[in-house]
Formats: structure tokens, C-alpha cells, sequence
């Protein structure tokens, strides 16, 4: 079983983006489980989604301790106590981000992997605001591998029917190419 | 108009009920379901008609009745209209319930239904006190009646729910006293003939709870009127129409007949006096500000 | 028999169910974490998906009373509440159980203020224990979906005649997202016949809950009793009848674990849903322990239990509620266990009040902890912290 | 019309339409109204305002009363336009 755990501001579309990868996961055959956090939701507040995806029946009722690949949507976020908590070794963290990933290691001292992109650059660019978590998505499908693109399409379009899911795409294509692994 | 020979002979209301001689709520209760006819269901809470509707396996009405909690006939009757309106079933969901049960436990829901525009006619019987459970205050008790829980007079205006009801811009809304038969049953004729939420307010004074000879229950009904204390008019698409009835009596001659008002003061009967001619003078400002502004309700 | 994959929460699995079971009125007030249940049917109503009333109530009091209106009426009805909403609802659930309307509702469980909390305990469905409603519940979304469909199959068979409650642990079943099998419509359509209530007859016109003299009255609810005792029979009926349908197998109790247990779990809902992830711990580290999940809590499945519990040393009941100084599901495992030919010793565990975590962890623990000492006598209630 | 005696216990408790629910009036009335019918214009007035609804309306003839339910409130005799209606003390006839 692969745990997530997704980290942001509230309003950025944190609990989203997990029930975004469950069901893009689902659709490649996996058993999955994504979870708000249920605090109250306040915009700019610190809030933490959990997913998880599994090849049986998940039957955990509890948050992800200690997640097997981490999501930051807010780069600041990493200075926050509660993000880094239960990291162990081998974790794979992705945080929205344009430095190198080597710099953000830095300061980290697990064996973690960790990965950046500008998702905030490239979603201005196609969508002409800040879109985090879909945006991200594509980069996560890069480094987990546990589900492919069109799952990502399908499951936006099942939760935003309306949206523009070309530019969308477009976005989420360009972060599955320039996320970057910190050991290139 | 209502005359006495259209009048059907069925009767809804069955005699030989348990109710108290020369009950008023019985009386405008029959004649609201002779205008309505068997094609009604009745939803009614918790109040004296809950007890005069007879004991299992007897019931005094000869048309559908369903028995709601205190508080919660509007609720019941949103359920029932909902499910008739999906099954496409046409029948008249009338909603009956005293003073206490409409102004007090189940003001929320009925609020509720109007701001909805439920399609039923809400008949709220006001014997101006919690009669079923042997006189208590309501907030519809008047200034200065004794009860169980008012023993020296309640010191609050009666609460003028007619006008609250009429605030929230339903189709229709009356009130009426078993003092005017053939006026109320116009009313209850025109309501049943219109949709959308309507609300018929009767005055049905009642011989134990207000302490008068049980034979005087009809005169009190014209008393309370005549004197201005329970006014009659109608609201109709926003226009409030007063109805002028003979000429007034002072409330003396109203509020003597009854025990619950023999401790009033000469103070408290002055006062009673002003403030019904205030509330008839606001209720004439209604109905010309009313009659100039023209709403379709 | 087509099923479509979805990636539901726990509430909109249960609106699905509502829609596939062509609910006709639907009555509710909005209460966290219940809200996005009635959002989704009303989005459903809105997008004609499905056709029904959807009553905008201005109270649980006043839902739970327009559903039984509804239910009079011959409309199916269904409506959801949580803690407080439940609470404010207690008078018409007695109305809806000894009234005998069969109505659904789903309870969204959460705790009870003071102080405010919306996280999930038991306690507010379990304190509804006796109010004439089945009450059933559910350890995650396949099942919450699954369940409401089986609910009005339940609630509307004539031996029964009484309301159903499907009760699911708020955020996390209600909240949180996974897969879920979606039944098409025809199927449903034939498992669960249409409901018509004929009652209200103006040929026949019946004055309905007046007044009744204590000996009649007696016997009035010594029908209701007769009916309550059949539920249990019809519950069983319709679970097979589910499971030739659907290939989905539930039951009024549910044992998980590979051996033959020495020590048993107990636990209801999410909690049982934890139990099953540390029993697959222990299981393969060797522990002769399994699960034994109460999944119909009312009518209480006394002779099931009996059965299942032959042979087990001991049962660890897993509390999410608390009535004073004892867990709810405990004083009934324990009452239910009394005459019993076999009688495990009770060791009983209050966990997750409030919404607290139930760690799969910290259940692995506090059960090996047990079974080093299994041979002591229970010590009254231990409440169980949970670590990460 | 239900018969008192027999009593339907269906699966939810319900009742049926039936005069004298609480049964006969019987003690309850201290007067009872009698209709002088010389005086009487057949208005069914006393008709329309029985609280009972038990006087009987009879085309062009002179009401009557039923007195199995009468309660003796009298109302018939203080709505009668043309004082057609009396009431005596319930004592006259106790010992008829």
C-alpha cells in the first residue's frame, strides 16, 4: 500500500487533489482511500489531505503517519513542524517549487527523495491563475507511477464537468515533463 | 358568498365527541369542513381537538385525519403535500391546530411552510390559551386574562399572529370569529379555492378556559369583534381589507362577561380600551398604505 | 449486470443509494458532516436524475415529520441528520418507530456537544437504541451504498413496517473517498419494488394515533414488539436476496480473520474497519485473533453473537460511545451473552470518542498487550489512547 | 359508522368515524333546549350554530333536536332570532 500525504493553504485545493489522485488511481485498478483533513477549512490556514492507494481493500480509518510520497503545494509549508512529521527514509517528496530540489533537500535530513516544479509558473501560463493541484498531478503521475494521464483527464472532468480541460491538460502534461528529480 | 341552504347536511365533525358544551372550537371546526368537503386530510398536533377526537376506536371525523406531534403539523403536512403533488394525487392537505400549537411550539414550522408557499390552508383555531391541558398562558392569551400560569393577568399584549403570518407574503390570509358564520365560511370558501399557503385565524372562545355561560359562545365571538379587540379583515396579493362591523362597543361590555378578566383594574380596562383603538388605527394605516401599493402577492 | 466503477465519499455513496432507490421526498437540514449527502441528492434533483420532492425544512424536528407526512402520503422518504440534528429529532423517532412509517435515514455519526465537536462517536445513534428503528451500520462506502438500498427492502417488507436507520462514522466513511461499485438501475429496480402506503383513504377515512386506553394500548405495542422481533428474520432475507443479486455478502454479523480465534475483536463501523487492518497484522505475525463486527445493532443479533463467539477465551469490545461509565455496544455483547452456553470473558475498551483516532497500531498493541495477561479477570473499562 | 365494541388492531394504531365517541351524553347536560314551534320561522339558524352539530335540519319543517348528544349548551336558544327555543332544567324529565 503507497500512502500520500498532500500539504497547502486552505483554498488551494489541497483535499481536491487527493480525491483528484484516488479516483485517477481508481481508474487504473487500483483500491484507493482519500481523506480531508476535517479541520475547519479557512483560507490561507494550513490544511493536509490523505490518500492511499493499494492493490486490496483498504481498511485503515486513521491519517497517513508516515506517507510513502508527500505532496507540498506551498514551498513555506516545508517550515512547518506538521509536514515533515512521521517522514522516513525513502519517502518521495514533491513540493511546488522553482528551486532545485537539491537546495530544498538541504534542509532535510532524511533519506527522502525530493522533487520540484513551478506548478504556480506553468498554470499561469496555460490557465492564467495559480491552479496547484491539478496542475501537480502531472508531476505526481511521473513519480509514483500509479496512474497515467488520461486517469488524471477523466477524473477532472468527472469532478469539474465544465472545466477547461484542454488548457487543464496542458498544464498537467508540462509538469509530468519538468518536474525534477534532485539526483539529476 | 355563503348562504345557509347551500350548505351540505353531511356532517364532518360527528356529534356525541368529547368535547366541552358550547365549545367554539367545534363549532367553526364543523363549519370549515362542511366548506371543505370529505375530500380533505386533516393534520393535526397536540390541542383540545386532539382529545375530541375521540378515544381509540372511535373517531369524531368522518374525513382523514392524521395526528401530528405538538409542533410539528406543518412538517407532517409538507411530508403530505410533497408526496401527493410527486404521486400526482389531488387532495386537500388542511392543517388544524389551536393557538399555542401554531403561535408558540410549531411557529417554526409554520413560518417554514409559508416561506415555502406550501399548498395548504392552515386553520389555527384561538381559544387563547392551552385549553387542552386546563388553561395555561399562549402567547396568544390577552392582556390581562388569568390563567394557570398567569394568575394575576398576563401582562403582555396578545401576539398579532394574523399580521406575522401576512408578512410572509403568502397567498392569503384571514381572520375570522365564530361570531360571523356565513363571514368565516366565505373565507374558508375562498381560501380552499386558491393554492399556495393560506392561513384562516378563528376566534373560538371557549366557555371553561374564559369563564363565560357555555350558551354565550357564538355572542362572544360578535362581542369580540364589535369591540375591536379581535378585528376581522383579510390579506390578499399584499392588500390588507378591514371589515367594518356594526358600530363599536367598548371593550366593558366584552371583557365583563368573563372571569378571566374580573381582576382587571379601571387602569388596566382604560388601558385594554387605548390600545385596541391604536391597533384598529394601525390596522386602517395597513389597509390604505395597502390598498395604493399594488403587489401580486 | 453492468457495475461502474466510482470513487465516491461515504456521503455520496449514500446518495447514490438514495437516487437507485428512487426515493420520492426527501426532507432534511443541513448538519456538518452530513451536508454533502443532501447536497449531492438535491444535485441529482436539480439535474433530473432524480425525481422527487426535496423539502427545505426549517429543523431536523421538521424533517424527520415531513418524512413521516411523506410516508403516509405513499412516497418513499428518506433523510439524514448528525449528533445534534439527531437529537433535536428524538420525539419523531419515536413517531416514525412505533408509528411504524418506513422511513430511511441516514445517521452521519458524530460526537455530541458539549463541547462542539463534529468529529464521529457513536453515541449519538446508539443513544436512539430505543426508538423503534433498525439500525444498521456501515464500514465503509461499497457497504453505506449497498446498505440504504437493503434499508427500504428492510423497512417496507409488511412483516416489518419500520424505519431504518444506516448509520456511518462522519469524515471518516462520510468524508472520505473509495472505490465503490455503483448497481445499475434496473437491477435495483428489481430488487426493490415500489411503496405505496394506503392509509389515508377518503372512502375509508381512518383517524390515525388518537388516543388509546392502557390495555389496548398494551397490545398496540406488543404488535410493534412482534414486529421488531420478525425484522431480524426479514434482515437476513434480504441480505441473500442482495447477495444473489449483487454477489455482495452481508449479514448481521460479520467474522474476519484467518484462524480460529482465541481473542475477538468487537466493533461497529469505522472502528471495525481499523480492527479488520490490525487483525491482518496480527494474523500474519501468528495471532490467534479475529473480528467480530456487529453490523445490525437494533434488532440486536443475540443468538449470531452466541454462535460466533464459541470457543474465543475472550472478546475485546472496541466502544466509540460511552453511556455514563460504560460503552454502549458492551452492555449489549454482555447482556446478549448472559444465558449463553459459552461465555468469553468481556474485556471492554472505550476508544475514539470525540472523533480520536483508532490507530490500527495502537488496536495491535492493546491486543497483544491483552493476550500476555488473557487469563486475568477484566479489570472494567480501559480507555485506549491511540498513537500514531 | 364504527361499531364501539369492535376494536381493529392493525400493525399501526388507528381509528374510524363513529357518532357518540365519547359516548353518550347522558349526565353532561344540566338543561335541554326545546324548540316551541309555534314561534319557529325554520332559519335553521339553531341548526348552523350547534357546536354538536346534533339538531336535525328538516326541509321547511321546524328542526330537531337530537338529545341522545345534545349537551344542553344552549347556544341553539341564545342564536335563535325569534326566541323559538327554551331551555328547561334537565330535572323535569329525570323521573318521566
Amino acid at each position: 500500500m503507497i500512502e500520500l500525504r498532500f500539504h497547502g493553504r486552505g483554498g488551494q485545493g489541497v483535499a481536491t487533489a487527493a480525491e483528484l489522485f484516488a479516483r485517477a488511481a481508481a481508474y487504473d485498478g487500483w483500491f484507493v482511500q482519500s481523506t480531508p483533513f476535517f479541520g475547519a477549512e479557512r483560507r490561507g490556514a494550513l490544511v493536509v489531505a490523505y490518500a492511499r492507494a493499494s492493490d486490496s481493500r483498504i481498511w485503515l480509518r486513521e491519517p497517513v503517519y508516515n506517507p510513502d510520497i508527500l505532496v507540498v503545494f506551498d514551498q513555506r509549508a516545508l517550515s512547518e513542524e506538521s509536514v515533515l512529521s512521521g517522514l522516513k527514509d525513502g519517502c518521495k517528496i514533491l513540493v511546488n517549487s522553482n528551486w532545485h530540489p537539491k537546495d530544498i533537500k538541504a534542509s532535510i535530513d532524511k533519506e527522502v527523495d525530493v522533487y520540484t516544479v513551478d506548478a504556480t509558473e506553468i498554470s499561469v501560463k496555460y490557465l492564467g491563475r495559480p491552479i496547484i493541484n491539478t496542475t501537480l498531478l502531472g508531476s505526481l503521475a511521473s513519480i509514483s507511477k500509479l496512474f497515467s494521464l488520461n486517469s488524471i483527464r477523466r477524473s477532472i472532468l468527472y469532478r469539474f464537468p465544465k472545466i477547461n480541460i484542454e488548457a487543464t491538460m496542458k498544464a498537467v502534461e508540462e509538469a509530468a515533463n519538468r518536474v525534477v528529480d534532485m539526483r539529476y | 358568498m355563503v348562504t345557509i341552504n347551500e350548505l351540505t347536511d353531511d356532517e364532518f365533525l360527528l356529534k356525541g365527541n368529547s368535547a366541552c358544551a358550547g365549545c367554539g372550537a367545534t363549532m367553526a371546526i364543523r363549519w370549515v369542513l362542511k366548506i371543505l368537503g370529505k375530500d380533505t386530510v386533516l393534520v393535526m398536533p397536540a390541542g383540545c381537538v386532539s382529545v375530541f377526537q375521540g378515544m381509540f376506536p372511535a373517531s369524531a371525523f368522518g374525513v382523514p385525519v392524521v395526528d401530528s406531534s405538538f409542533g410539528a403539523q406543518s412538517s407532517f403536512a409538507a411530508g403530505l403535500i410533497a408526496a401527493y403533488k410527486i404521486k400526482g394525487r389531488r387532495l386537500k392537505v388542511v392543517t388544524l391546530a389551536g393557538d399555542g400549537g401554531t403561535a408558540d411550539i410549531g411557529l417554526h414550522a409554520v413560518s417554514a411552510a409559508a416561506e415555502r408557499g406550501d399548498d395548504v390552508l392552515y386553520i389555527c383555531y384561538d381559544n387563547e390559551a392551552y385549553m387542552n391541558t386546563g388553561v395555561q398562558r399562549s402567547s396568544l392569551t390577552p392582556y390581562g386574562a388569568k390563567t394557570g400560569t398567569d394568575p394575576k393577568g398576563k401582562l403582555e399584549w396578545k401576539k398579532n399572529l394574523p399580521l406575522i403570518m401576512a408578512a410572509h407574503n403568502v397567498t392569503y390570509v384571514a381572520t375570522a370569529s365564530v361570531g360571523y358564520p356565513f363571514d368565516l365560511m366565505r373565507k374558508v370558501k375562498k381560501a380552499a379555492s386558491l393554492s399556495g399557503f393560506r392561513y384562516i385565524h378563528i376566534l373560538t372562545p371557549c366557555p371553561p378556559g374564559w369563564g363565560f355561560s357555555e350558551n354565550l359562545t357564538a355572542e362572544l365571538g360578535r362581542l369580540a369583534v364589535r369591540c375591536g379587540i379581535f378585528p376581522l379583515f383579510e390579506v390578499e396579493g399584499g392588500k390588507l381589507t378591514l371589515h367594518k362591523v356594526g358600530s363599536r362597543i367598548p371593550v366593558r361590555k366584552y371583557l365583563e362577561l368573563q372571569k378571566r378578566f374580573e381582576d382587571l383594574t379601571e387602569d388596566q380596562i382604560q388601558y385594554i380600551q387605548k390600545r385596541v383603538d391604536e391597533d384598529l388605527r394601525y390596522l386602517e394605516i395597513i389597509e390604505k398604505v395597502t390598498s395604493e401599493v399594488k403587489r401580486d402577492g | 449486470m453492468v457495475e461502474q466503477v466510482e470513487v465516491l465519499t461515504g456521503n455520496a455513496a449514500a446518495a447514490y443509494g438514495v437516487k437507485l432507490s428512487r426515493a420520492q421526498v426527501i426532507a432534511a437540514y443541513p448538519i456538518t458532516p452530513q451536508t454533502t449527502l443532501v447536497e449531492r441528492i438535491a444535485e441529482f434533483i436539480a439535474k433530473g436524475e432524480l425525481k422527487a420532492e426535496y423539502i427545505k425544512v426549517e429543523s431536523e424536528h421538521s424533517a424527520l415529520a415531513a418524512c413521516i407526512g411523506a410516508s403516509l402520503g405513499g412516497a418513499r422518504a428518506f433523510t439524514a441528520t448528525s449528533a445534534q440534528g439527531l437529537l433535536l429529532m428524538q420525539e419523531m423517532l419515536f413517531w416514525a418507530g412505533y408509528g411504524r412509517t418506513p422511513v430511511v435515514m441516514a445517521v452521519v455519526t458524530r460526537a455530541i456537544a458539549p463541547p462542539w465537536n463534529m468529529w464521529s462517536e457513536h453515541t449519538d445513534a446508539l443513544a436512539q437504541r430505543d426508538t423503534g428503528w433498525i439500525q444498521i451500520f456501515c464500514h465503509n462506502n461499497q457497504e453505506v451504498l449497498d446498505t440504504i438500498i437493503q434499508a427500504y427492502k428492510i423497512s417496507e417488507d409488511k412483516r416489518v413496517m419500520l424505519p431504518v436507520m444506516v448509520c456511518f462514522d462522519g469524515f471518516e466513511i462520510s468524508h472520505t473517498a473509495e472505490n465503490v461499485l455503483v448497481p445499475e438501475q434496473s437491477d435495483v429496480d428489481s430488487f426493490l419494488p415500489p411503496y405505496n402506503n394506503d392509509l389515508i383513504d377518503v372512502e375509508k377515512p381512518k383517524l390515525l394515533w388518537n388516543g388509546v386506553y392502557p390495555e389496548d394500548a398494551f397490545k398496540f405495542r406488543f404488535i410493534f414488539y412482534e414486529a421488531a422481533q420478525r425484522s431480524l428474520s426479514v434482515v437476513e432475507e434480504v441480505h441473500y436476496d442482495f447477495y444473489s443479486r449483487f454477489g455482495r455478502r452481508y449479514g448481521a454479523i460479520e467474522i474476519y480473520g484467518e484462524c480460529e480465534p482465541k481473542v475477538f475483536l468487537v466493533a461497529m463501523g469505522s472502528v471495525a474497519s481499523s480492527a479488520k487492518a490490525a487483525v491482518d497484522v496480527l494474523n500474519r505475525e501468528g495471532y490467534p485473533v479475529g473480528l467480530i463486527r456487529i453490523r445490525l445493532f437494533r434488532p440486536f443479533p443475540t443468538f449470531e453473537l452466541q454462535r460466533a463467539v464459541e470457543g474465543a477465551e475472550a472478546l475485546v469490545i472496541l466502544d466509540r460511545s460511552l453511556s455514563f461509565t460504560r460503552g454502549i455496544l458492551s452492555t449489549e455483547v454482555a447482556g446478549a451473552l448472559y444465558n449463553a452456553k459459552w461465555r468469553p470473558k468481556i474485556f471492554e475498551y472505550i476508544v475514539g470518542l470525540g472523533g480520536a483516532v483508532v490507530s490500527h497500531k495502537s488496536l495491535v498493541e492493546a491486543v497483544k498487550h491483552l493476550l500476555a495477561r488473557v487469563d486475568e479477570k477484566p479489570k472494567g473499562v480501559v480507555w485506549l489512547k491511540s498513537e500514531g | 359508522m364504527v361499531d364501539q365494541k369492535v376494536k381493529l388492531f392493525d400493525y399501526t394504531a388507528y381509528s374510524l368515524p363513529a357518532e357518540g365517541s365519547a359516548g353518550l351524553t347522558g349526565s353532561w347536560r344540566a338543561k335541554r333546549p326545546i324548540i316551541i314551534e309555534v314561534k319557529c320561522t325554520k332559519c335553521n339558524l339553531c341548526w348552523l350554530y350547534c357546536p354538536e352539530g346534533t339538531i336535525i335540519r328538516k326541509k321547511g319543517e321546524v328542526p330537531q333536536i337530537d338529545l341522545t348528544y345534545c349537551k344542553g349548551c344552549g347556544v341553539c336558544a341564545n342564536e335563535c332570532p325569534s326566541k323559538a327555543i327554551v331551555m328547561e332544567d334537565e330535572t323535569k324529565w329525570l323521573n318521566k
